[in-house]
């Protein structure tokens, strides 16, 4: 059993204990512990079941590269699926459960997927459930999704905070091993400002574990020493529970920051995703050992011979009483000096080596423990837990020699540096064949903005396996990637670290080497997605030869480890089936974040009420206290209608369209953009800009413009004033303020940048507020201030002037067909004259009025709207907007564009107004149908509907639309599309239905 | 316009003691560069800072922006003087007093503040007293100038003053110190 | 070629899968074929497939830089619906549907087709007018779908958070036999198909150089040394306009890298696919029960798999304001292809300037969903030189100004 | 996630405070042009893999336009000049020379 030991324990606080709760369970840790350690200090070895074929599985490993020890943290709204019981820390008051079982961890049906897996080899969903093809989607894939996915998907809502933080350095280092200490240590002294940030809440890395001393000091002490130096300059910054997470282009990095996970409600953030530029990279991001394979390598209780070492002597926890372990390397045997240290039991250490290790080997021999050598485990026995092994020769095909009973086996085929970071905007990696291991190929680092390398590798990483060369190495890329970013070097001299001497590893893909198919299919290289190694022999037996191709086919290195621990055996098991040398077959493309980051985090502050910025006119929370129905356009909220009482939306428009075309209405148009030229060249610029000629309007003027892309395609309209000689105000849309504004400027500073004209968009300085309906004259004269007569104000005229003693601009243009003013003020008056208006209005009636009135007044008149009548396909000459293209220019932006055949070319479909025969309302984008249809089978069509409403004022529906040939055939009757029934009838009429003769704004 | 406050672990406060005039114009011309000091007496700032008399300020905002700030009773004059200083240039001025916010943000942890939003290094050695930058607040443009090592200022367009408030603050609770976590 | 089944399978298991043979072939490559085509992702095998299948052309090699399917085919977010608003569109895009739907059956090889539904989400009113355009449009082009309602939006797709305080679901655009398939098995599934029929499939093979001879090509310089062909057929999403440039002429097409991110498994949750473009996020479930998110293209040219972050920060809380069990999952991996995007945003399927050879690419983002459609117009045109599926699709079109404009929503109201 | 020089600012901005607007160094063809000049203009795209020069505007900085040398395959930057040219500064084309021997790009070399 596993059990919390009586001595070690370097990162725990015993005087703390906490409490938490496993599948329900009360459970007991201490401050300090990972969720994993507190778990086998609880005899919790078995933490979760296997993806493909359910299997029990234990906790693997110590870090951020376990495959099995995933949990659902948490409940409610503090709930997480997937959490890593080894990166997880313990507190109290932790709710864990396992997951992907059914009904309980301890007895799974979905294990019978076990017993039937001779039916489930690699890609066997490729070969199966193609009959009948109905079943598919109602039988098989509900089955497989339903046995498929890992924890349980959220439903609580998220309560928690998150933030962005942006930090600006010269170098970044990853990892707080003793190599990124020194390798921060190196850069600092350089002088240039370093960030150094290490994944979990500890500093050192494995070195405090494996018993190193440097210069005399023991590792733990050392490690003391050179962080409190470290946090002592002004030009370091250290982080702990910081992740470096991804390497990007021009040296941009992000580090996820895990604040709060372990102090859950504290009012901290939960996570901070720091998104770093610097202008070099350190990663001291060690390695990762690799398991063996081996039969039954996956059963609970075979772990990494490290992960056991860090248990014992991080967490005072021992996986087990009988340890065997089976290594091809030295380095395992610290393991088993560990144990011996801490009373435990090594009944035999199995070295595939035939010659065996050196001093490590010759300590453990001393100490009287007994070593196999050229030996190898056969078969592991046991089902939820381990409970012995069966161990033979190496070199033969799995003849059982032996059986020990033991209840953990400690493995280690060798490690594999970290290089994710390395490779992930593009270093590449060289096979190093003596210590058969990937590392970071320094003559082909990711390149930076300059197109030199800006990513360097230190220690364990690097490939250095042993302490003095990992710190020596450490200080030499501190050095240089100082250096590289504007520091100066000093000479210092490198801290010399001991530690034991090691032999060479022999690589060992496969125990035994000649291992039997039914050895090789109960040997695991991925856990957690249950891929073995005869899945991959069979994916390169069928021509899945490239090891992308092994990788999907077998999914391999695809579960949530992504592959850490199974990509370099799944690789060798891969070269080895084709006969091809391990670098040939190449290695898979490593993929940013290095471990899994919360969503959460990637949206950071913007969430809820800062996803979007919502932009508020002056008037928006009048608006917002008087019903408004709000409705998004272009980043403003603009009032669809104002609610009255019980009314619908409906009934709000009809009132509200009714009440302005009779009496009096308000529209807040103050989103309107409104952008200012000006220059001895503004006429001439803005001719090239407009369709219309805009340099003969006269001061005092308006005049309606269009806009077109160069493409020929109308983007914009609205109304310019000439404000005197030299200025003009041009109007555009609510959403086009900004665009328009742009689009001027890169005009001005791209192609005319000879022209005297300057521009400013003054679209927020100035409150809007269209007052319409034929009591509008007379509200302003009561209010008084200007004259706002006919003769002083007519028709597309404009004048400056104050209203009750407000100063403003008044417009006298319309978009409703009424009797109509816009009047701008400063926007700190907005809602004081807003107000004003309202009071004031009372005795004629005034109501506010939504944009939805608004469609429908425009639509009565047929006028076009942008982003109804256009789409971004239609040019003005579909619209019977000819008149407001100039004849006269030589040149405008769009005028050689609708030059081209298909634009200048009388098929188009034209805009005229439509009439349902029975009075109805055309359904929106109706089309209009032709005779026949295409080749390729689809109905054809003579037109369709751009705009349509039900018309308070006419009692009917209207619509606008764009119809071949249209305009000639007045009267004529054509057929609409509606969904789910007949087609409508309508009549093709003049989109003008309200006050043809302009009567009403002619006042 | 509401005056608001937050106290974080750093003060954020809206102002509204300025007018703000958008000058258009070439900042090389001479004329130009005269008829600012003239009517206002400053000098044309170099570009990434801004230059201050009393209580007025002149912004570099591109080549050829300036924006402008004095004190709000002193507005009206200020820009009838500065019309008729450039007058005969070519120059296009604004009023955009009420298009724009400022905020301040105040504390010894300002700067930590501002990096939570914006891309910009705004480190007291990049972005030192007298420095003017714009640059992106989380989603909206902003501007931001460095009055007091401790003490910057923000201004944004009045539109998405609401959000760059809730921004700031967010920036600024208690608890969400970046330095003090270790 | 062994046939696939359940009891192939089970007849395979008693004998230690011993008995399975390659899925495709690894052959010498000839001097010279009938026909050429450049690229082995799903388009240009799907076009070797149709090439065989509809006009008994097998006389076929399909030459690949890399391996077969490892561009933008192995990329995707897999995602297929041929809801699409232009004629010329719906009908390329229903074309590759419903080949979908007898995919699995017509290879042999289950691509797991699952017309699990695709909702379009309407969070403006402009949008709602949008959709419902569109389904009047499909409704006379053949195309099954409907514009439904925020209750039922909800009734598919539990976890969204139809009162969004932003931007509420006002309705959806529905296609109840759009949804996905296993994109590396529709590559892998041809890719045998084509096997079967004696064509060649030449991987690690890079084309070099294109020879010509009185404007028509002779063949292709490869890595393998010059191979010789009737007809050429180009397919290379991502590189259309390098391989364009070798041959001679360009292209009306800029290359951006597109990205994508997955998150860590869960039990399933989401039986559809939705796309909510108000707020630019997608997001479908797995089988394997990761949540597939598509991201957006970089402004910017680039030949790097990969993009910039922040519009994967976009996307995400796009996705946590619609979905918002999101927030606590975890993103497990993001990645990036480079898709060509025309000056219409529309496809390519066309002749060149060189009299036997033709051009398809300018899928966008959107190119997995048209594999089997493509490729059966595609071979069309090859071997006829014409076909009412593509012709819509030519160069002529950007000289001509008749764009096929699927980005309707380019305006917004006063 | 690119860092460019602003010409204008002076300084580094962020990919987030830029704006990028295609290939730069296109000849505006207006009425009276081709067919295929029009065409030309509006999408013929030289689109390479390599050294590119490609627009961009300090979109929440200066507001500014300018251009950049820039190699689409490895995204190194060779260099960034104001947009009110008609052709790159002779230092950019030999610090691209420098780089990538032989380049062409359009009618530059």
């Amino acid at each position: 059993m596993s059990t919390r030991l009586a001595s070690h324990g370097r990162l725990i606080n015993r005087a703390r204990a906490l409490s938490f709760t496993f599948n329900g369970k009360v459970m007991s840790g201490f401050e300090g512990d990972s969720l994993a350690a507190s778990l086998l200090a609880n005899d919790q070895m078995l933490m979760g079941r296997s993806f493909k074929y359910h299997r029990p599985r234990g906790v693997l490993a110590s870090g951020g590269e376990e495959p099995n020890a995933l949990i659902n943290l948490g409940v409610e709204s503090g709930f997480e699926p997937n959490a890593r019981a080894t990166t997880t820390e313990t507190f109290s008051g932790l709710t864990a459960a396992s997951q992907n079982h059914f009904p309980s961890l301890e007895f799974d049906v979905g294990a019978i997927n076990s017993k039937l897996s001779r039916f489930l080899p690699a890609g066997f969903y490729y070969k199966m459930f193609i009959h009948p093809r109905s079943f598919w989607k109602h039988i098989y894939e509900p089955i497989i999704r339903h046995s498929a996915g890992l924890g349980k998907a959220p439903k609580a809502r998220d309560q928690d905070s998150y933030e962005h933080y942006y930090h600006h350095c010269e170098v970044m280092v990853v990892g707080g091993g003793i190599a990124g200490l020194q390798a921060a240590q190196s850069a600092a002294a350089t002088g240039v400002r370093v960030l150094l940030v290490e994944q979990t809440a500890h500093w050192g890395g494995r070195a405090p574990v494996d018993g190193v001393t440097i210069d005399g000091l023991a590792a733990e002490d050392w490690v003391a020493q050179t962080l409190a130096e470290l946090a002592a300059c002004d030009n370091v910054v250290i982080r702990n529970r910081t992740q470096g997470s991804g390497v990007y282009d021009h040296g941009y990095a992000l580090a996820y920051e895990r604040i709060a996970d372990h102090t859950p409600g504290d009012g901290r953030p939960r996570h901070r995703l720091w998104r770093v530029r610097c202008k070099q990279i350190v990663t001291a991001t060690g390695a990762i050992e690799r398991p063996l394979s081996f039969a039954g390598n996956d059963i609970p209780g075979v772990m990494l011979a490290s992960a056991v070492r860090d248990y014992v002597v991080n967490f005072a926890v021992s996986p087990g009483d009988r340890t065997v372990v089976v290594t091809n390397n030295d380095d395992a045997y610290r393991t088993a000096l560990c144990l011996l240290e801490a009373g435990l039991e090594v009944p035999l250490i199995v070295d595939a080596r035939p010659e065996g290790g050196g001093a490590l080997m010759e300590a453990v021999q001393a100490s009287g423990i007994r070593v196999a050598l050229g030996r190898g485990i056969a078969k592991v026995k046991g089902g939820k837990r381990v409970t012995g092994v069966q161990i033979c020769a190496q070199a033969g095909e799995g003849s059982v020699l032996e059986e020990v009973a033991c209840d953990v086996v400690a493995m280690s085929g060798g490690w594999s540096p970290v290089v994710h970071l390395w490779s992930h905007c593009g270093g590449k990696l060289i096979w190093d064949a003596d210590q058969a291991m990937f590392r970071p190929d320094p003559d082909q680092p990711p390149l930076g903005a300059d197109g030199a390398g800006f990513v360097k590798v230190a220690g364990l990483a690097n490939g250095h396996l042993r302490s003095a060369p990992v710190l020596e190495d450490a200080a030499e890329q501190g050095r240089a990637v100082g250096r590289a970013a504007g520091g100066k070097v000093q000479k210092a001299a490198v801290p010399a670290a001991m530690d034991a001497e090691e032999v060479a590893l022999s690589p060992v893909w496969l125990m035994p080497q000649g291992a039997s198919y039914a050895l090789r299919s109960k040997a695991w290289l991925d856990f957690q997605n249950d891929v073995k190694v005869s899945d991959v022999q069979l994916a390169a037996q069928e021509g899945f030869e490239s090891v992308e191709h092994a990788k999907r086919y077998t999914t391999l290195g695809m579960a949530t480890d992504q592959g850490k621990l199974s990509n370099i055996n799944g690789l060798a098991i891969l070269s080895k089936s084709l006969n091809a040398p391990i670098p040939d077959v190449g290695t898979t493309t490593f993929r940013p974040p290095y471990t899994p980051i919360s969503m959460a985090s990637l949206a950071g502050e913007a969430r809820g009420e800062l996803f979007q910025p919502v932009r508020k006119t002056p008037m928006h929370a009048w608006h917002d206290s008087h019903g408004a129905d709000w409705e998004p356009v272009g980043g403003w909220r603009r009032p669809y209608a104002y609610l009255r009482g019980s009314e619908t939306v409906a009934q709000a428009v009809e009132r509200e369209v009714i009440n302005t075309r009779e009496k009096l209405g308000f529209l807040d148009a103050s989103t309107l953009g409104k952008i200012i030229v000006k220059g001895p060249d503004a006429g001439k610029f803005l001719d090239m800009m407009y369709t219309n000629m805009m340099s003969n309007l006269q001061p005092g003027r308006c005049r309606y413009g269009l806009m077109c892309s160069e493409n020929g395609f109308l983007s914009d309209d609205g109304v310019v004033a000439r404000i005197d000689e030299q200025t003009w105000l041009c109007h555009t849309t609510s959403g086009g303020a900004d665009r328009i504004h742009a689009h001027m400027e890169e005009w001005l500073q791209t192609e005319w940048w000879d022209w005297k004209v300057w521009v400013v968009n003054v679209t927020e300085q100035l409150a809007q507020v269209a007052v319409v309906g034929p009591n509008a004259r007379k509200l302003l004269e009561k209010l008084g201030g200007m004259d706002v007569s006919a003769e002083r104000l007519p028709f597309m005229a404009w004048a400056d002037g104050t209203i009750a003693g407000i100063d403003c601009r008044a417009y006298r243009i319309s978009f409703s067909g009424e009797l109509s003013y816009e009047i701008a003020v400063p926007a700190n008056q907005g809602l004081v004259f807003w107000e004003m208006l309202m009071e004031a209005g009372a005795e004629f009636g005034a109501m506010p009025y939504g944009t939805e009135c608004l469609h429908i007044l425009r639509a009565e008149k047929g006028f076009i709207m942008i982003g109804d009548e256009t789409d971004g396909t239609v040019i003005p000459q579909d619209l019977g907007l000819s008149w407001a293209i100039s004849k006269k220019k030589d040149d405008f932006l769009g005028k050689r564009a609708q030059q081209r055949s298909f634009m200048d070319n009388p098929d188009r479909w034209q805009l005229v107004g439509l009439e349902t025969l029975d009075g109805s309302v055309l359904e929106d984008g109706a089309y209009a149908i032709a005779e026949g249809s295409n080749a390729n089978g689809q109905g054809n069509t003579q037109g369709r509907v751009t705009s349509t409403y039900y018309s308070p004022t006419l009692g009917k529906g209207i619509a606008m639309g764009l119809v071949h040939n249209g305009p000639e055939r007045m009267g004529e009757v054509i057929y609409f599309t509606k969904i789910g029934t007949n087609p409508v009838q309508a009549k093709i009429v003049s989109p003008v239905f309200y006050d043809p003769e302009g009567e009403k704004a002619n006042v | 316009m509401s005056e608001r406050e937050f106290q974080g672990y750093v003060t954020i406060r809206q102002h509204s003691d300025h007018s703000m005039f958008t000058l258009r114009a070439s900042l090389a011309s001479s004329k130009v560069k005269a008829a600012l000091k003239t009517c206002l007496n400053v000098a044309v700032p170099k570009r990434g800072t801004y230059a201050q008399t009393g209580e007025t300020l002149l912004a570099w905002m591109s080549p050829d922006e300036l924006l402008i700030m004095v004190p709000k009773d002193a507005g009206g004059a200020a820009f009838a003087a500065l019309e008729q200083a450039l007058d005969g240039l070519h120059y296009l001025l604004a009023d955009v007093s009420d298009a724009r916010v400022r905020f301040t943000i105040e504390g010894g942890s300002a700067r930590e503040v501002v990096a939570k939003l914006a891309p910009m290094d705004a480190s007291a050695a990049q972005f030192g007293v007298g420095s003017f930058a714009r640059s992106r607040f989380a989603q909206v443009a902003g501007a931001i100038f460095v009055e007091q090592e401790d003490r910057l200022s923000l201004i944004c367009f009045r539109s998405v003053q609401d959000y760059v408030f809730a921004l700031l603050c967010g920036a600024a609770k208690p608890g969400s110190e970046v330095r003090a976590q270790s | 070629m062994k046939r696939n089944s359940v009891f192939a399978v089970a007849r395979e298991a008693m004998r230690q899968h011993s008995g399975w043979g390659r899925t495709w072939g690894n052959p010498e490559a000839k001097k010279a074929y009938d026909v050429v085509i450049i690229g082995a992702g799903g388009h240009g095998l799907a076009t070797a497939y149709y090439l065989g299948k509809n006009f008994g052309i097998t006389n076929v090699a399909v030459i690949e830089k890399g391996w077969l399917g490892g561009g933008n085919t192995g990329r995707n977010t897999t995602i297929i619906r041929s809801n699409y608003l232009q004629d010329p569109s719906a009908a390329l895009y229903e074309k590759a549907r419903s080949l979908y739907e007898t995919m699995s059956q017509d290879l042999n090889y289950n691509v797991m087709f699952s017309p699990r539904g695709v909702m379009m989400l309407a969070q403006t009113h402009h949008e709602v007018r949008g959709y419902q355009r569109t389904a009047h449009a499909n409704s006379l082009q053949g195309v099954k779908t409907e514009f439904i309602s925020p209750a039922r939006v909800k009734e598919l797709c539990p976890i969204i958070n139809i009162d969004g305080p932003r931007y509420s679901v006002l309705g959806a655009l529905w296609q109840a036999r759009g949804g996905s398939a296993r994109h590396d098995a529709v590559a892998w599934g041809y890719a045998r198909a084509c096997t079967d029929m004696g064509m060649h499939i030449l991987q690690k093979t890079e084309v070099t150089g294109i020879t010509q001879s009185g404007g028509n090509v002779t063949g292709v310089d490869t890595s393998r040394g010059h191979i010789a062909c009737k007809k050429l057929g180009m397919v290379v999403a991502g590189h259309a306009s390098v391989v364009a440039n070798m041959a001679g002429f360009q292209l009306p097409i800029e290359s951006v890298p597109l990205q994508a991110l997955v998150s860590e498994p869960i039990k399933p949750c989401m039986d559809v696919v939705v796309m909510a473009n108000t707020v630019h996020g997608y997001m479908s479930q797995s089988d394997k029960g990761e949540m597939v998110i598509g991201g957006g293209t970089d402004a910017y040219n680039a030949y790097t798999q990969r993009g910039s972050f922040h519009h994967l920060e976009e996307t995400v809380r796009a996705l946590i304001e619609t979905f918002p069990m999101v927030s606590r999952l975890k993103m497990l991996r993001h990645w990036g292809g480079i898709v060509d995007v025309t000056g219409d945003r529309s496809p390519i399927l066309s002749k060149t300037p060189l009299g036997n050879t033709f051009i398809n690419c300018g899928w966008g983002t959107g190119g997995f969903k048209a594999i089997p459609g493509s490729g059966w117009g595609f071979a069309e045109l090859m071997a006829k030189g014409e076909s009412p599926l593509t012709d819509q699709f030519g160069l002529d079109r950007f000289r001509a100004g008749r764009f096929i404009d699927e980005s309707v929503a380019a305006g917004v109201a006063h | 996630m690119l860092i460019l020089n602003c010409p204008y600012c002076g300084c580094y901005k962020d990919e987030t405070e830029l704006s990028a607007g295609g290939e730069a160094h296109l000849k505006r063809f207006g009425p009276g042009a081709s067919d295929a000049e029009f065409e030309g203009y509006l999408f013929g795209r030289v689109n390479p893999k390599g050294v590119h020069f490609e627009r961009w505007r300090c979109a929440s900085g200066c507001g500014k336009w300018f251009h950049a040398a820039r190699c689409t395959a490895t995204l190194e930057v060779f260099g960034t000049y104001k947009a009110q040219t008609l052709k790159p500064p002779q230092a950019i084309k030999d610090a691209i020379s420098a780089k990538r021997p032989g380049w062409t790009w359009r009618d530059f070399s």
